[in-house]
């Protein structure tokens, strides 16, 4: 019908103006790359500082505005969005679809994330950074003089809002779009996690939402309800923060918990240990992910009943979660472990996080975690979760998905050598820390004492740094040269298990010439143990329809953009560029609404010439 | 012996920190409410290296025992799960987690029990971007920056902020409470030992928020008794001693500084800095600086210097021999000798 | 994901089947009932909180109680929360009410006026 | 996941799901109301976290005035009833039905939206700004976003009716019309709580 339409249009157009799920994620993963690399800078540039005590490489305050900015770029611009990235690409293919619900709104929520995080970076070249530590806690923040805090506000809330999108979208794609055959209870882990961590978004983010909100308001418009002289109060802040704050942790580990479930069964030739445990388990991390926030806030004066509550209400979640760690070496009990980089990634993660949760119920431990509280011990629980949790998964996913993702495997030499670096380094950057916390170290300090035995130990940790950022460097590097290691195989790893891995490379457009019909857990492998090792196809060959592209949506998020800058000058006189950019927001949304595109149909014989490889 | 157990893993950090002289770590609990605190740290730190040497054990086995040879072909069996083996890992992790729980909760309320009786003492801490006051309403006394407290005396505190969120924390002594403005926090310490506890701001609060630093001192209760009545009375007066030079520092204190510090109750004003009544005793100027002439007249010349952010006035422009008046005479603000 | 050959912007004809004509004359006559409901069930809250005969600490967990049978009324009859098929948007809602809970009671009790 | 065999003689029973796009919209509409469930949540929280802080300005009981919130409230809840009415007409295929249904639903819903603003006005006169106190604050914020969604909600269902003035129901506006009116049902639902807690606790005690 209109496919040469749509071939028509220049590359960079066809990137900017993508609803595809693949394409999406791809750009996920880039600009997660960059905002991480960013992190990582702003990371060396603190560690540098603390390299010697009472040294003098930044002044205090830049100092502040790094640790703001690492803190919010690696959560906000770097994590969540890397997970996104491995989440758009390979939801739809894991459970037999063609794309996700909603197109539109995928590439909505991005582009609203990538200008939430440059708007956020602005703020560096404009009278500085947001300065109060990524939790932004009031009245610090509140009155925090310049501009600062209002980037971090409006560019929260703007990528704030693609993320919510972003939940949403993966949500109804997993319960909608599913391929015939493919029960909730045959859905591959990674699916199922990112399942839930879409449920935590769905109900945390508007907590998120209303305290920006709040804030702006108190900022832009002399709001008073963090105004203690005016009747306000600043533990409010801290509740709405938390309420946020605490799930999305769980928002980040747990998709990364199904990366491993993916990697670990592959690469072990067995099965995932209780599936049905795992994905209770998932579940009910979730439930309780959302009954323990005030375990940071043991030391702000709730009273002894609160702080009880919610420190046991807290440790609860190591039941479910030491579930998931036997399940995962259970399924290596037995199996043929291949050592592969993604693997070694995995396996590196068991330990780790172990490391990073005890402590975690350390922290728990409300009367204890008054001397734990805002340390150094803080500071390394967080770093190995989120390291040794989520960033070890994040790179065993890319190494594991890269073949289906950009059609190549990445060295694997290389990919061993950033593995033990990065592995060494992080241990020895974070290790320390817990001690440095307990012997007095406060955290967000942006210098310490001589003489009060936190030399050596904090000497040792930048060294640590500076190893994870020359085996970075070598993963960069290990992308360009590895580009010759062409995949064309459909399962590059031999022992795929899922849906991914039974779809030609590179992966068509439509993904699926033929819907295929699932008939166990790990549908690949069964048909291979069980079947002929091709999947049965749940419909005839047909054509296929496929929605258009839209430039509409970053359209909508430059509206934002636009209008986000008229808020933080408000004071200035720049109110009318608010009126102006919610206007092309709005307009955007308008045309959108009035316009209906049916999109086009990809016919058969175009499929099946593709089917044979081109 | 009954000391032998906690020290065992730290050993070499307590070595590394040199602990004793600072009073600084949690590790090296000086009263009964970081007791407290340091044997719930260690049970929970049993607990968690029995989890990790548990899983270790377990990692380490399957590592070795499966890792994939050439001369393997089998496939694996595919097991689906064993229900024996999930309940036995939930249940014992739920009964490690009550051997932490039920101590704590208990705890928890005893660190809460914070309501004075006639034999407590109350101190209210204020805290300030970027320094700290402590004024005692039984004896009508405002201290700045060090807090003297009677040893074996349990110290009710009453923690208040007047900016931003500060945090009260004295490792050796106890773990933190927060100074939030709008909110009064109680808590309460006690020192057994005398002896000079190093205290930290722990919520970030400013540029110089790392430089928030105050000490506790605990001294026996007699000689709290004399610090206390000594801080009403004052310093004794520079005239008496015939110290000329800290006559004419006392002249450029009335003219330019006690504005914002009081000394003996005169001066100072709610938004000024820390009461110097007792300024010569002080054991390191401006919470952090080693207290020395030079350090307290740079400080002085430039403030922004040494905290930024801070809310004292610079005198760069003040003469020296001014300056050196100024200094002598604060030396002699004294309330113990 | 062709829609059986149908144009998805062609007008759709003809009359729903006599099964649904029933059901909806049926629906009618819940929704009139439920909204007669509400209504009552509205000025019942008004009048007990207007009046000075009944006191508040009566009249308050009332009215709550009649807000929260007058929101189910809503999303049960008026949004159709009990059909069949619809056990997702019950999860979700529900799970949301879950969080609300707990997030309305923390903002209200937990902030460090009174300690707990 | 087939969808629903559309016969060119009888109506689909729910149009409004007979697409994977309608069921998708649907879904996606259901969940999102989940999380506003959250978000009005927290400005519920911070405004009986700060009820009471009304420094000096004036507070609950000297401001509102239970008659005219009385109607405000029964208007909200018949442009509940009149859009019901108006997916009854869908499903019934009587577009015009529809049509003339959802019109008198945003008519109720400028007339409530009038009234709001009005009372807003009239509190500004008392002595409530947003900025008089905290109470003030976070009175308006959580009144005002309600506000804003209705206003939204007027702005979304008149564009559906112009928009689709003429085309008839088909399989694209069907689950357009019914989202719509699903969000504004779910107005309601918040109002309902915030006539109960801020008006009716506020005079009540
Ligand atoms: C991916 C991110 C992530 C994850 C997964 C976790 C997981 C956990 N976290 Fe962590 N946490 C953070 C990220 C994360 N955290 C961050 C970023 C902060 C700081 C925010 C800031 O202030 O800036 C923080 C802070 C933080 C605090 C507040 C500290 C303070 O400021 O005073 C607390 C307190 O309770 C806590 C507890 C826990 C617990 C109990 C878990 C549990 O989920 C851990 C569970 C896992 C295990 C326990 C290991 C495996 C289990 C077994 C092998 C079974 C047997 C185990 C036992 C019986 C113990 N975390
Ligand atoms: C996803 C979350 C995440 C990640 C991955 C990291 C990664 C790292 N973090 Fe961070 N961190 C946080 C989240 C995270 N952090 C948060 C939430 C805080 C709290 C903030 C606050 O208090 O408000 C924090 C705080 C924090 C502190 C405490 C600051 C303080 O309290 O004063 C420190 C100090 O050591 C630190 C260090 C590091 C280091 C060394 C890494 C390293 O792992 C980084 C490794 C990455 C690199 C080394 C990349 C290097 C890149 C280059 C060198 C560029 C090369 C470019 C090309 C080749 C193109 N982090
Ligand atoms: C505008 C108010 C103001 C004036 C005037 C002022 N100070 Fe200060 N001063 C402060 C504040 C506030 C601090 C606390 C700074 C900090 O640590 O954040 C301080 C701290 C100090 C300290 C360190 C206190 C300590 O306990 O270690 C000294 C010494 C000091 N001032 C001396 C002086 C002298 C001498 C003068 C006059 C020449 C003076 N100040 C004038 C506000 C003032
Ligand atoms: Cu005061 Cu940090
Ligand atoms: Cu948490």
């Amino acid at each position: 019908m209109s496919y040469a339409k749509a071939q028509s249009k220049s590359t960079l157009w066809d990137w900017l103006t993508t609803v595809d799920h693949k394409k999406i994620g791809i750009m996920y993963l880039v600009a997660g790359a960059f905002f991480f690399a960013l992190g990582g800078l702003e990371a060396i540039l603190m560690r540098i500082q603390l390299m010697f005590p009472e040294f003098t490489f930044l002044p205090a305050q830049t100092f502040n505005e790094l640790l703001t900015m690492h803190g919010t770029t690696m959560i906000f611009l770097a994590a969540m969005p890397l997970l996104f990235g491995l989440m758009n690409y390979i939801i739809p293919l894991q459970i037999g679809a063609r794309d996700v619900a909603f197109p539109f709104l995928n590439s909505l929520g991005f582009w609203l994330f990538l200008f939430g995080g440059i708007l956020l970076n602005i703020s560096w070249f404009v009278g500085g950074a947001p300065d109060a530590g990524w939790t932004a806690y009031v009245p610090l923040s509140s009155e925090s003089p310049g501009t600062g805090i209002d980037y971090y506000v409006l560019g929260l809330q703007v990528s704030g809002a693609g993320t919510l999108i972003g939940g949403i979208n993966f949500l109804v794609t997993i319960i909608n779009m599913r391929a015939p055959g493919m029960s909730m209870m045959r859905m591959p882990l990674f699916t199922w996690s990112s399942f839930v961590a879409s449920i935590l978004i769905l109900f945390a983010f508007p907590a998120l939402t209303i305290g920006l909100l709040l804030l702006m308001l108190e900022r832009v418009f002399d709001a008073t309800y963090f105004n203690v002289g005016m009747g306000g109060n600043v533990i409010i802040w801290q509740h709405l923060f938390w309420i946020f704050g605490h799930p999305e942790v769980y928002i980040l580990i747990l998709p990364a918990f199904g990366i491993f479930s993916e990697v670990i069964p592959t690469f072990a030739k067995k099965r995932l240990f209780g599936y049905s445990a795992m994905v209770f388990a998932t579940l009910i991390i979730g439930f309780l992910g959302f009954m323990v926030w005030a375990h940071h806030m043991f030391t702000v004066g709730m009273g002894p009943v609160a702080n009880s509550i919610f420190a046991v209400a807290t440790m609860a979640i190591a039941v479910p979660t030491g579930i998931k760690i036997f399940n995962w070496l259970l399924t290596l009990w037995g199996g043929r472990i291949r050592f592969t980089t993604a693997n070694l990634f995995a396996l590196a993660f068991i330990p780790s996080f172990v490391m990073g949760g005890v402590t975690g119920v350390m922290l728990a431990t409300s009367a204890a975690n008054y001397q734990f509280h805002d340390t150094y011990f803080v500071v390394a629980h967080f770093h190995y979760v989120i390291i040794g949790g989520v960033v070890l998964g994040l790179f065993a996913g890319a190494y594991y998905w890269w073949p289906r993702i950009f059609g190549y495997k990445l060295d694997e030499k290389l990919g061993k050598i950033f593995f033990w670096l990065f592995l060494i380094g992080f241990h020895l950057t974070f290790f320390v820390q817990h001690f440095l916390g307990l012997i007095g170290m406060p955290r967000r300090v942006a210098s310490y004492l001589d003489g009060q035995g936190l030399n050596a130990m904090n000497l040792i940790s930048t060294i640590g740094a500076f190893l994870m950022a020359v085996a970075f460097i070598i993963f960069v590097v290990s992308i360009f040269t590895s580009r010759n290691n062409k995949v064309t195989e459909e399962d590059p790893w031999g022992d795929g298990r899922t849906l991914e891995w039974t779809i030609p490379t590179p992966t068509p457009e439509y993904n699926f010439a033929q819907t295929p019909l699932v008939r166990d857990v790990d549908a690949l492998w069964y048909e291979k143990y069980e079947g002929d090792g091709k999947m049965k196809a749940a419909e005839p060959l047909g054509d296929i329809h496929m929605p258009n592209g839209s430039i509409l949506p970053i359209v909508i998020s430059l509206g934002l953009f636009i209008a986000s800058f008229g808020f933080i000058y408000h004071h200035a006189g720049f109110t009318w560029l608010a009126v102006v950019g919610l206007a092309i927001t709005f307009g955007a949304m308008f045309v959108r609404s009035i316009k209906e595109d049916h999109g086009y149909h990809i016919p058969v014989d175009e499929i099946t010439n593709n089917k044979g490889g081109e | 012996m009954k000391h032998l157990w906690r020290l065992l893993p730290f050993t070499f950090i307590l070595l590394l920190a040199g602990c004793g002289k600072q009073n600084l770590s949690a590790l090296d609990p000086q009263g009964p409410v970081s007791e407290i605190q340091f044997s719930l740290i260690m049970l929970s730190l049993y607990i968690m290296i029995f989890v990790i040497v548990v899983v270790f054990v377990i990692y380490v086995l399957v590592l070795i025992r499966f890792r994939d040879r050439p001369e393997h072909t089998h496939i694996p069996k595919q097991v689906h799960g064993n229900k024996a083996l999930e309940v036995i890992w939930t249940t014992i992790p739920i009964v490690l987690l009550l051997i932490l729980a039920v101590p704590n909760v208990m705890q928890t309320f005893t660190l809460a029990d914070t309501e004075p009786t006639d034999a407590d003492m109350v101190v209210r801490v204020h805290a300030h971007q970027f320094w700290w006051e402590f004024e005692y309403p039984d004896y009508d006394i405002v201290a700045g920056q060090e807090m003297y407290i009677p040893t074996n005396t349990k110290i009710i505190l009453e923690l208040e902020a007047s900016d931003v969120i500060h945090s009260f924390w004295v490792p050796a002594l106890a773990g933190k409470q927060d100074n939030v403005p709008g909110i009064m926090n109680p808590m309460w310490i006690e020192a057994p030992n005398e002896g000079v506890y190093m205290g930290k701001c722990t919520e970030l609060c400013g540029p110089a928020h790392w430089q928030m630093d105050f000490k506790v001192i605990a001294v026996d209760p007699d000689t709290f008794e004399t610090w206390a009545a000594n801080m009403v009375e004052g310093p004794q007066d520079v005239a008496d001693t015939g110290n000329e030079l800290a006559v004419e520092g006392r002249a450029v204190f009335e003219q330019s500084c006690i504005s914002c510090h009081a000394v003996a109750g005169e001066g100072g004003n709610p938004q000024g800095g820390p009461d110097l009544t007792n300024f010569g005793e002080r054991i390191v100027a401006a919470g952090y600086l080693e207290f020395n002439d030079d350090n307290i007249e740079a400080f002085i010349r430039d403030p922004q210097r040494y905290k930024p952010g801070n809310a004292m006035q610079a005198f760069p422009n003040m003469s020296q021999d001014e300056m050196d008046a100024l200094i002598e005479y604060l030396h002699t603000l004294k309330v113990l000798e | 994901m062709a829609q059986h050959g149908m144009d998805p912007s062609a007008p759709l004809t003809g009359e729903p089947s006599k099964k649904t004509k029933r059901k909806l004359a049926r629906e009618l006559r819940t929704q009139i009932i439920s909204f007669i409901l509400m209504i009552f069930l509205t000025s019942l809250a008004f009048v007990s909180i207007a009046s000075d005969a009944i006191p508040a600490s009566f009249a308050l967990p009332f009215i709550l109680l009649l807000a929260v049978i007058q929101v189910i009324l809503q999303l049960y009859v008026f949004m159709h929360l009990n059909e069949r098929g619809n056990g997702w948007p019950n999860a979700m809602i529900w799970s949301g009410v879950l969080i609300a809970i707990p997030t309305v009671a923390a903002l209200m009790l937990l902030l460090g006026v009174v300690k707990w | 996941m087939a969808d629903h065999t559309i016969d060119h003689n009888t109506l689909p029973p729910n149009p409004e799901k007979a697409t994977l796009e309608g069921r998708n919209k649907f879904m996606g509409f259901w969940f999102f109301l989940g999380g506003e469930t959250v978000l009005f949540a927290s400005l519920f929280g911070t405004y009986l976290g700060l009820r009471g802080g009304t420094v000096d300005g004036p507070g609950p009981s000297e401001l509102f005035h239970l008659p005219f919130v009385f109607l405000m409230t029964m208007i909200l809840l018949t442009s509940s009833l009149t859009s019901v009415f108006a997916i009854i007409s869908m499903k019934r295929g009587n577009y015009k039905g529809l049509l003339a249904w959802m019109t008198v639903t945003v008519l109720l819903g400028v007339a409530f939206l009038g009234l709001e603003i009005y009372e807003f006005v009239e509190y500004v006169d008392h002595g409530l700004g947003f900025t008089t106190s905290a109470f003030g604050s976070a009175f308006y914020t959580l009144v005002g976003t309600h506000g804003a969604h209705v206003a939204f909600g007027i702005a979304w269902i008149t564009t559906l009716i112009i928009r689709y003035r003429k085309s008839g129901l088909t399989l694209t506006n069907a689950p357009k019309f019914y989202t719509a009116v699903l969000y504004w049902h779910f107005i309601d639902v918040v109002w309902v709580f915030i006539f109960s807690i801020v008006y009716l606790m506020g005079i009540g005690g």
